[in-house]
């Protein structure tokens, strides 16, 4: 056959794609590519802020993550963190923009009311709710002591404290994945909800699993990899809520990496801590990734 | 403000009263749900106005009320907005937000297309890479980006702010993921009428994805807006300082100025949150793709 | 006229506006020569550090700095190597034969010394001492006037005032709830140091003083009702609502301490107990001035305002909105504070602990910070009675001895 | 009893009036088809009585209760859409099943993973498979139903749409235009499936069509609908016969109807160059006539069988191979188009393609006489009178 | 010079052979239907020729060059697809314009903003706003310039997505079912627009549409697709006339023409329970003849002058208003149905209102013979033979 019919139409667009992706493919390369590779340089040496020269340590620095009993601490509540963030994070958002989005009157009103806490500073609202969480007059557990349950240690207790943090992180991301979910909502042909009504389909149940949760699936996918990623990558909230504590109960991976590098300045260590917990998070994010768009095929 | 209303009826009010019935008693139910909810979620914020306008000692108090007793929202919004250069605070961060955004969606939109719609070899390699940075953590890279930076003496610059945001790999995805499901036959007919790859993008692409574009503009910008990580890493004379920044200078180890720092944070917060709501409206702007069959 | 000397130093935000920000208009009014400015605050000590490592790493620091203490020797070894650190000697002799005398005390002036370099001249100091409330003392049927001068005497009082309700916490004391200044606190009050003179060795354990310090925290618990559950905001916030009777911290928060209890109670503060009255120190916190450029003109510069911010005047200003313990003896007289202090007894504790001001060590090598998270979870796990005073003890040298090596 | 009643049924959207106060009834088991030109409120009417959009006022009532406030659901109907609303995640066999697993399934059961376990999920499943199976054969779409709609073709599509609405069996069916992008043999067929279950089951039909042989084959009755109101609602061929006036005889018959201008006289009827004469003529109001292309005929010119007989002006032909449609214009009516259909079967077409002048016929009796408002003049003593007058 | 050529064009989605192998050349100006079942492979074709797809082997030429790598926009070309396509933002206008924008504003010009200021784009946009509305007019879609795609009937849209494809002037047309869901009476005027678009310009035109009267009016040729297969090419008559095999004959007409089966002797022809004898017959292949519904009329009992005359069991009779489709099987041959189409004109249709027993003549002349494998037997000294022996 004429082979060159078959290659030529296919490299125009292929040109096209390359010129499309050119800009962010360069600034990916330069903002994370690279400094990426200089951390995985500089995880196999005794880098540090402090002095000038480094030597090659080869796997030192891997090696030492096996004796260092609180990577696994960390390892082991950032793992905890995520499992109660990330159903939070996830379902309620996606309860309350179906919610919303229903709706036609207080709809507007809600959406500002839920989306307020992206918009707010953390430093700041680390100061609020530290009041609100303050374990002997904190407004929540006079709430709770109005209802008849006991005081809860929130930030003290080593057993709650994730706890805490996590209601403190679904409290900031609600709204923003909110937002997201009611994007991808008003995507969703309205045809398709009238065709289950007429097929039957007509329970807020069935509308949801026969309708909007398929057709939602690529936002779903965006939020869920967005959301995880965002567990593991918890920091913030940590630094300046609890500072890892009581007792390194909160210290998760992200914040044992931040100390190691930042403040016993032992770098290159803290850059195998680093890759070591990307390599995990990648592989996690993109098995996800690949297995949302498997599922979702409709064009 | 009911009881006003009532008072002095107006035409539309007894309308208005009869559209407020409830179809049914299970969604006045799950109206009371979400407002109650939208009260909890508040609550920080009421707390810290409340806080803003209240003397130190009335800040801690353990039955909260949110008129002080003593009202000091005169001395602390005057001292945020007055006895500091707020103004170039704010004008900073403005700068900041706009430019990264504006450099954000110039990259992310093209390249979003071109993953969901075009076919070519790497794409998945590409996406990989995005999703990839997308794990990515700026704490990892802050080192290698801030030495960079020193090396071009870009340090404390308006660029050095900006530059490690310039790519959102955020924004690449999300695009990607919108992208995706717009209908093929419609960008099919588009280039049969002459438009090229990029018009297809500007004309057809993004106003459809306006929900997308909005919901990813707002974050962008509130989240560069409260960044404190970066600016405190690059930001070395006064007068580039953000906003952000700003709001801390009310507090240390032992010695805070609740007062000013809530005002402080109030002030900082405000502007997002009237970005916020005129970019709502985007939001649900959507555009029925009824223009095709099945 | 003649181009100013602009000199660039840096401070933790809120030390800035509260107390840098009045001093520089000050100085910069006083005088045409010598511009002061402000970098960008850093967010902390911390942030401080951090920053200033970076900053010498690549070469782009400020031209002054004011370190905290506890971190000075490792910032200060690190720049020195790099000769980006001025050594003061030459600077403080060029004032002349007496100069460092007549304004500073051995003690204070030592605080900005590492390894036997006066690096950096003290500019906040702050020792530890006691907040007390008064109503409840009465509550509890103690005379307020008369604070207990031992901790027998303390842990009698703290049981009664424990007595008055389940919501009343007795007391706290700052030690697990940040550094180690409340550790060192327990070693340097009875007389003991925690690292040999030369800064090569650990001594804490010597003579018994980790093992006492340890039996001490664990009575702080059992007998003075110390929490070790609760992060020091929300006891702070108990204190100030009057639900507790005794607050142990820096100076450093007397003013904001008022500002926050405002008329709720009889707020009132006394010197912190000490074991051995003879030796006994209390470590200090604050921070010191730094010179960090190498321009003469500079050095000058900064040494001038520096002089200015340590000096009586300077002193005074910060010691009277802080409530700070003035680093310039001088600032103690009639002339500059010595009338406030009599007539403000709540602030004037901070001078009678004047002499107690002893150091606040760093361990050999980079890995204080390591050291210290660790060491806070042996102490905690005494204080809740999980490990034994002896076996918290040995924990503690251990830790510091392994770690201080690298 | 009515299958379907519509009671003032007004419509509008924003300020276009597309329903203006339309009353409908239908009888149980029904066969109704709705024709109108494009965007005469068709699909509208369709989407009321589904219960999609809630009608400005009016009542609908189905098996003669008012259901304006019942859910489509509840209202059991199927519903054929006009741009199909395929669910696009799903396969075709998944769509087609739909309706049958909403009806048949408890809730419980048709929650997914749920579903994977209930037993009753299980043993309903092959029944279901079994019954979209025989719906897709019938639709020939068999060998599609793994496919998602993505990957069929638009006659595809279509039929899939169409056995969604197939497989169940509610009280009312209600299609838009479910053949319009089939080919016509396709189309043959599925119209006779349609029509065999309709005559099987009794279901009352609600039929959105725009093919006047689909509208004229399977419907009991046809309702006309224009700009929002119904024009006619009477049997096909009544409509074809007997309009009541010039739009319903526009409307119906393809090629349209032509409609001459005439002058009556007092005894006489004049139509181009024509005077027919010696008419008993008593209603001076008509001023136009329609006759249907096929009235009309090529005749020789020697031929004088007919009462009209006018030289025709052929400016175009078109052959669909049955028949030759000729577009011209007749002598003395210029202006007016003259269509007329030529059938294969009888000589007609010799004619056709041997003489150079050509000669149209027709007779009085297949005239439809129109007054200037287009109304019917359907006056009996009127038509008998002429006929008698014409033999 | 062709004005569009096919090479041995193939193509595939996944295991779907789609096309296979498809030849076809197109002469400059000429109009080409496309007709063929439902998912035969048309739309991909189009999508081929224009380029949004590129074939798996083969070339597509356009005015003699080869266009495989050449984009859409490259090739000028204007295409309604079949699922129109609309630009949902767009208003209708902006629809209608998008292609003249493109042609003829530059690339600068066409940017948002700068296109307020560019004095090129506002000296077009007049002239490019009049040109829509004048496609607008002639679709009768000129009140609707405003709208949204959402806010339109299906007939609408179509008709938008029709007005984009005329408002420019391209080499090529490519049509795919443009006029599937218009009623009949726009979609004659719509059909006379194209057509007449088509002569004033004499563009080349590929058509597809499964309405066998498009398909026969508007083109010059007619191409049968089965299966990716090209099955003819040839003028509509020649197709409804004289096809090459009884599946071109069954695709073309509707009524589907009756194919029916027949034993052949050596001088006789049986059909059902008639023989004709007398035939100087040759060709003993023949198994099946195909006979058009409108070539066999009823004839009275006593009625002698056909060659075939058999008794006919009507099963079932649609009235089109125009002509009567009766549904049946002749005598003789039960298992296969008979149609026949009943004109109205000649009092056919009275003997269908009288008569209780029908019986359905024809004659050897009007009969079709194909061989066992469906070829068409079309052997002249056959036909030759036959028509002499039946005179
Ligand atoms: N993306 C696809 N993936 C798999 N099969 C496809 C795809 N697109 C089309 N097909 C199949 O290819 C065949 C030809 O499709 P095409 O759309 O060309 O048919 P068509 O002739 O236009 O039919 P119709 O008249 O129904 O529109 C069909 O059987 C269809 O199912
Ligand atoms: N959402 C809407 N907003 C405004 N006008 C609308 C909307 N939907 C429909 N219309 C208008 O209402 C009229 C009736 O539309 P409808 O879809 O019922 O027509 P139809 O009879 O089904 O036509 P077709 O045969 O073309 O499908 C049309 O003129 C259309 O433009
Ligand atoms: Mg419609
Ligand atoms: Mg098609």
């Amino acid at each position: 056959m004429n082979g060159d019919s078959l290659v030529r139409p296919e490299w125009s667009r292929v040109r096209l794609a390359y010129f499309l992706s050119a800009p962010a493919s360069f600034l990916i390369l330069l903002i994370y590519v690279l400094p990426i590779l200089a951390v995985f340089m500089i995880s196999f040496t005794d880098y540090s802020l402090v002095y000038d020269g480094f030597s090659f340590v080869g796997l030192d620095n891997y090696k030492q993550m096996f004796t260092d009993r609180h990577f696994l601490t960390a390892l082991q509540n950032t793992l905890i963190y995520a499992a109660i963030f990330i159903p939070g994070a996830f379902v309620l958002p996606l309860v309350l923009a179906i919610a919303i989005q229903r709706r036609r009157r207080f709809r507007s009103i809600l959406e500002v009311l839920y989306f307020m806490p992206v918009t707010s500073t953390l430093t700041a609202m680390t100061l609020v709710w530290r009041a609100l969480l303050d374990s002997n007059q904190g407004a929540i557990n006079n709430l709770l002591v109005g209802l008849g349950f006991g005081k809860v240690n929130w930030l003290g207790d080593g057993d709650v404290v994730l706890i805490s943090i996590a209601m403190v992180s679904v409290w900031g991301v609600i709204g923003f994945n909110m937002v997201l979910f009611l994007a991808g909502l008003t995507a969703i042909p309205k045809n398709l909800y009238e065709a289950a009504s007429i097929d039957g389909a007509d329970h807020p149940l069935d509308r949801f699993f026969q309708v909007t949760w398929p057709l939602l699936a690529p936002t779903a996918l965006f939020v869920s990899v967005n959301t995880l990623v965002t567990a593991f990558k918890l920091f913030d909230t940590v630094a300046v809520l609890t500072r890892g504590g009581p007792d390194r109960a909160s210290e998760v991976y992200l914040y044992l990496a931040y100390l190691e590098g930042f403040e016993n300045f032992n770098m290159a260590y803290a850059c195998a801590l680093s890759l070591v917990f990307l390599t995990v998070l990648f592989l996690v994010a993109w098995l996800q990734t690949r297995l949302g768009d498997r599922r979702r095929t409709h064009a | 403000m009911s009881d006003i209303a009532l008072s002095q009826p107006q035409p539309g009010f007894l309308g208005f009263l009869v559209s407020l019935k409830p179809r049914s008693l299970a969604d006045a139910i799950g109206t009371c749900l979400l407002f109650l909810g939208a009260w909890l979620v508040l609550f920080p914020f009421v707390w810290m106005l409340s806080a803003s306008l209240k003397p130190a000692n009335e800040v801690y108090d353990s039955e909260f009320s949110f008129w002080p007793e003593t009202f000091m929202g005169g001395v602390n919004y005057y001292g945020v907005l007055f006895e500091q250069p707020y103004l170039t605070f704010l004008a900073n961060s403005f700068i900041v937000c706009i430019g990264i955004l504006i450099v954000q969606l110039i990259t992310a939109v093209p390249v979003a297309y071109a993953l969901a719609k075009l076919k070519f070899k790497g794409k998945s390699i590409l996406f990989g890479f995005v999703v990839a940075s997308l794990t990515i953590p700026i704490n990892v890279t802050s080192i290698p980006i801030y030495l960079g930076l020193v090396e071009f003496g870009l340090l404390d610059t308006y660029f050095s702010l900006m530059f490690p945001f310039f790519v959102s790999v955020f924004a690449i995805f999300l695009f990607r993921q919108f992208f995706r499901d717009y209908p093929d036959s419609i960008i099919d007919a588009a280039r049969v009428d002459g438009f090229s790859e990029i018009e297809i993008i500007l004309r057809l692409i993004l106003p459809a994805a306006v929900p997308a574009l909005a919901a990813f503009s707002v974050f962008s910008v509130v989240a560069h807006w409260n960044d404190l990580y970066w600016p405190l890493i690059v930001v070395q004379s006064q007068n580039k300082m953000t906003a952000a920044l700003s709001m801390l200078q009310y507090q240390s180890d032992f010695d805070n100025d609740y007062g000013r720092t809530f005002a402080s944070a109030t002030v900082v917060t405000l502007p997002m949150v009237i970005i916020f709501l005129f970019a709502r409206r985007l939001f649900i702007r959507s555009i029925t793709m009824t223009g095709v069959k099945g | 006229a003649e181009a100013k000397t602009v000199i660039t130093c840096l401070t933790n935000s809120g030390h800035l506006t509260r107390q840098h920000e009045p001093l520089m208009k000050e100085f910069n009014e006083m005088q045409d020569e010598i511009e002061v400015k402000y970098a960008a605050p850093s967010k902390d000590y911390a942030d401080t550090h951090l920053k200033m490592m970076r900053a010498s790493a690549t070469d782009t620091l400020p031209d002054c700095a004011f370190e905290a203490y506890n971190q000075l020797p490792a910032l200060a070894r690190a720049m020195a190597k790099r000769g980006q650190i001025v050594d003061l000697k030459s600077l403080i002799e060029a004032e002349g034969e007496g100069w460092k005398e007549l304004n500073y005390t051995p003690g204070m002036i030592n605080l900005g010394r590492v390894d036997g370099v006066q690096y950096g001249m003290p500019f906040n100091a702050s020792v530890i001492q006691w907040y007390y409330n008064a109503d409840l003392f009465r509550q509890a049927g103690l005379n307020p006037d008369a604070f207990p001068q031992d901790w027998d005497g303390l842990f009698d009082a703290t049981k009664k005032i424990a007595a008055l309700g389940d919501d009343i916490t007795p007391m706290f004391m700052w030690m697990i709830n940040g550094d180690d200044w409340g550790f060192q606190t327990l070693i340097e009050m009875q007389g003991g140091a925690m690292v040999s003179e030369d800064g090569s060795k650990v001594v804490f354990d010597e003579n018994g003083h980790s093992l006492k310090a340890m039996e001490l925290a664990r009575r702080l618990v059992t007998e003075g009702g110390a929490l070790t559950d609760q992060d020091s905001s929300t006891q702070f916030t108990s204190f100030t609502e009057g639900k507790m009777g005794i607050w142990g911290l820096s100076p450093a928060g007397a003013r904001d301490m008022q500002e926050r209890v405002g008329n709720a109670f009889d707020l009132r503060s006394t010197t912190f107990t000490v074991w051995n009255d003879a030796d006994g120190t209390l470590p200090t916190g604050g921070n010191a001035a730094i010179i960090t450029t190498q321009d003469e003109e500079k050095v000058a510069a900064a040494w001038e305002y520096i002089k200015f911010v340590t000096g009586p005047r300077g002193q005074e200003v910060a010691a009277r909105i802080t409530g700070y313990l003035p680093t310039n003896r001088r600032t103690l007289d009639d002339e500059y504070l010595g009338k406030f202090y009599a007539e403000n007894p709540y602030y004037a504790t901070p001078i009678k602990q004047y002499d107690r001001a002893g150091p606040w060590y760093g361990y050999p090598g980079t890995q204080n910070q390591k050291i210290w998270s660790e060491q806070r979870s042996v102490i905690k796990s005494v204080m809740e009675g999980e490990t034994s005073p002896d076996d918290g003890a040995a924990q503690l040298k251990q830790i510091a001895e392994k770690l201080s090596k690298r | 009893m009515a299958g379907l009643e519509l009671r003032n049924i007004r419509k509008s959207f924003g300020s276009t009036d597309v329903l203006k106060g339309l009353s409908l009834e239908i009888a149980d088991g029904e066969f109704l088809s709705l024709v109108g030109e494009s965007g005469c409120g068709k699909s509208t009417l369709l989407r009321i009585i589904s219960g999609l959009e809630a009608p400005d006022s009016g009542e609908v009532l189905i098996a003669g209760e008012v259901v304006n406030t019942a859910s489509p659901k509840d209202r059991n109907i199927s519903m054929v859409f006009q741009d199909y609303a395929l669910y696009p995640h799903m396969s075709v066999a998944q769509n087609i099943a739909m309706p049958l697993i909403m009806a048949r399934l408890p809730l419980h059961a048709r929650l997914p993973l749920v579903n994977l376990v209930s037993p009753r999920a299980r043993s309903i499943k092959p029944v279901i498979a079994s019954e979209v199976e025989a719906v897709a054969r019938q639709l020939r779409i068999e060998h599609l139903l793994n496919r998602r709609p993505a990957e069929l073709s638009g006659g595809q599509r279509q039929r899939v749409a169409l056995g969604r609405a197939l497989v169940r069996h509610p009280k009312l069916f209600l299609m838009d235009e479910p053949l319009s992008n089939l080919d016509a043999k396709l189309r043959v067929e599925v119209r006779k499936e349609i029509t065999e279950l309709h005559q099987s089951t009794g279901y009352t039909f609600v039929y959105v069509t725009h093919d006047q042989t689909e509208a004229m084959t399977m419907s009991h009755r046809v309702a006309l609908l224009q700009k929002g109101e119904l024009l006619q609602l009477a049997t096909p061929s009544t409509l074809y016969a007997d309009p009541n006036s010039v739009s319903v005889a526009r409307f119906i018959g393809s090629p349209e109807i032509n409609i001459l201008p005439v002058s009556v006289g007092a005894e006489d009827l004049r139509v181009g160059t024509v005077v027919h004469p010696g008419l008993a003529f008593n209603l001076s109001s008509c001023v136009q006539i329609g006759l249907r292309p096929e009235a009309a005929r090529l005749v020789g010119s020697q031929d004088v069988s007919t009462d009209f007989k006018l030289a025709y002006n052929r400016h175009l032909s078109e052959d669909l191979g049955h028949e030759v449609l000729l577009h011209g214009t007749l002598a003395g009516v210029q202006d007016t188009p003259f269509r007329l259909r030529v059938s294969q079967a009888i000589g007609q077409r010799a004619v056709l393609d041997t003489q150079e002048e050509l000669f149209v016929g027709f007779d009085c009796s297949d005239l439809l006489y129109f007054d200037a408002q287009g109304e019917r003049l359907r006056d009996a003593r009127f038509s008998m009178a002429m006929r008698e007058a014409a033999q």
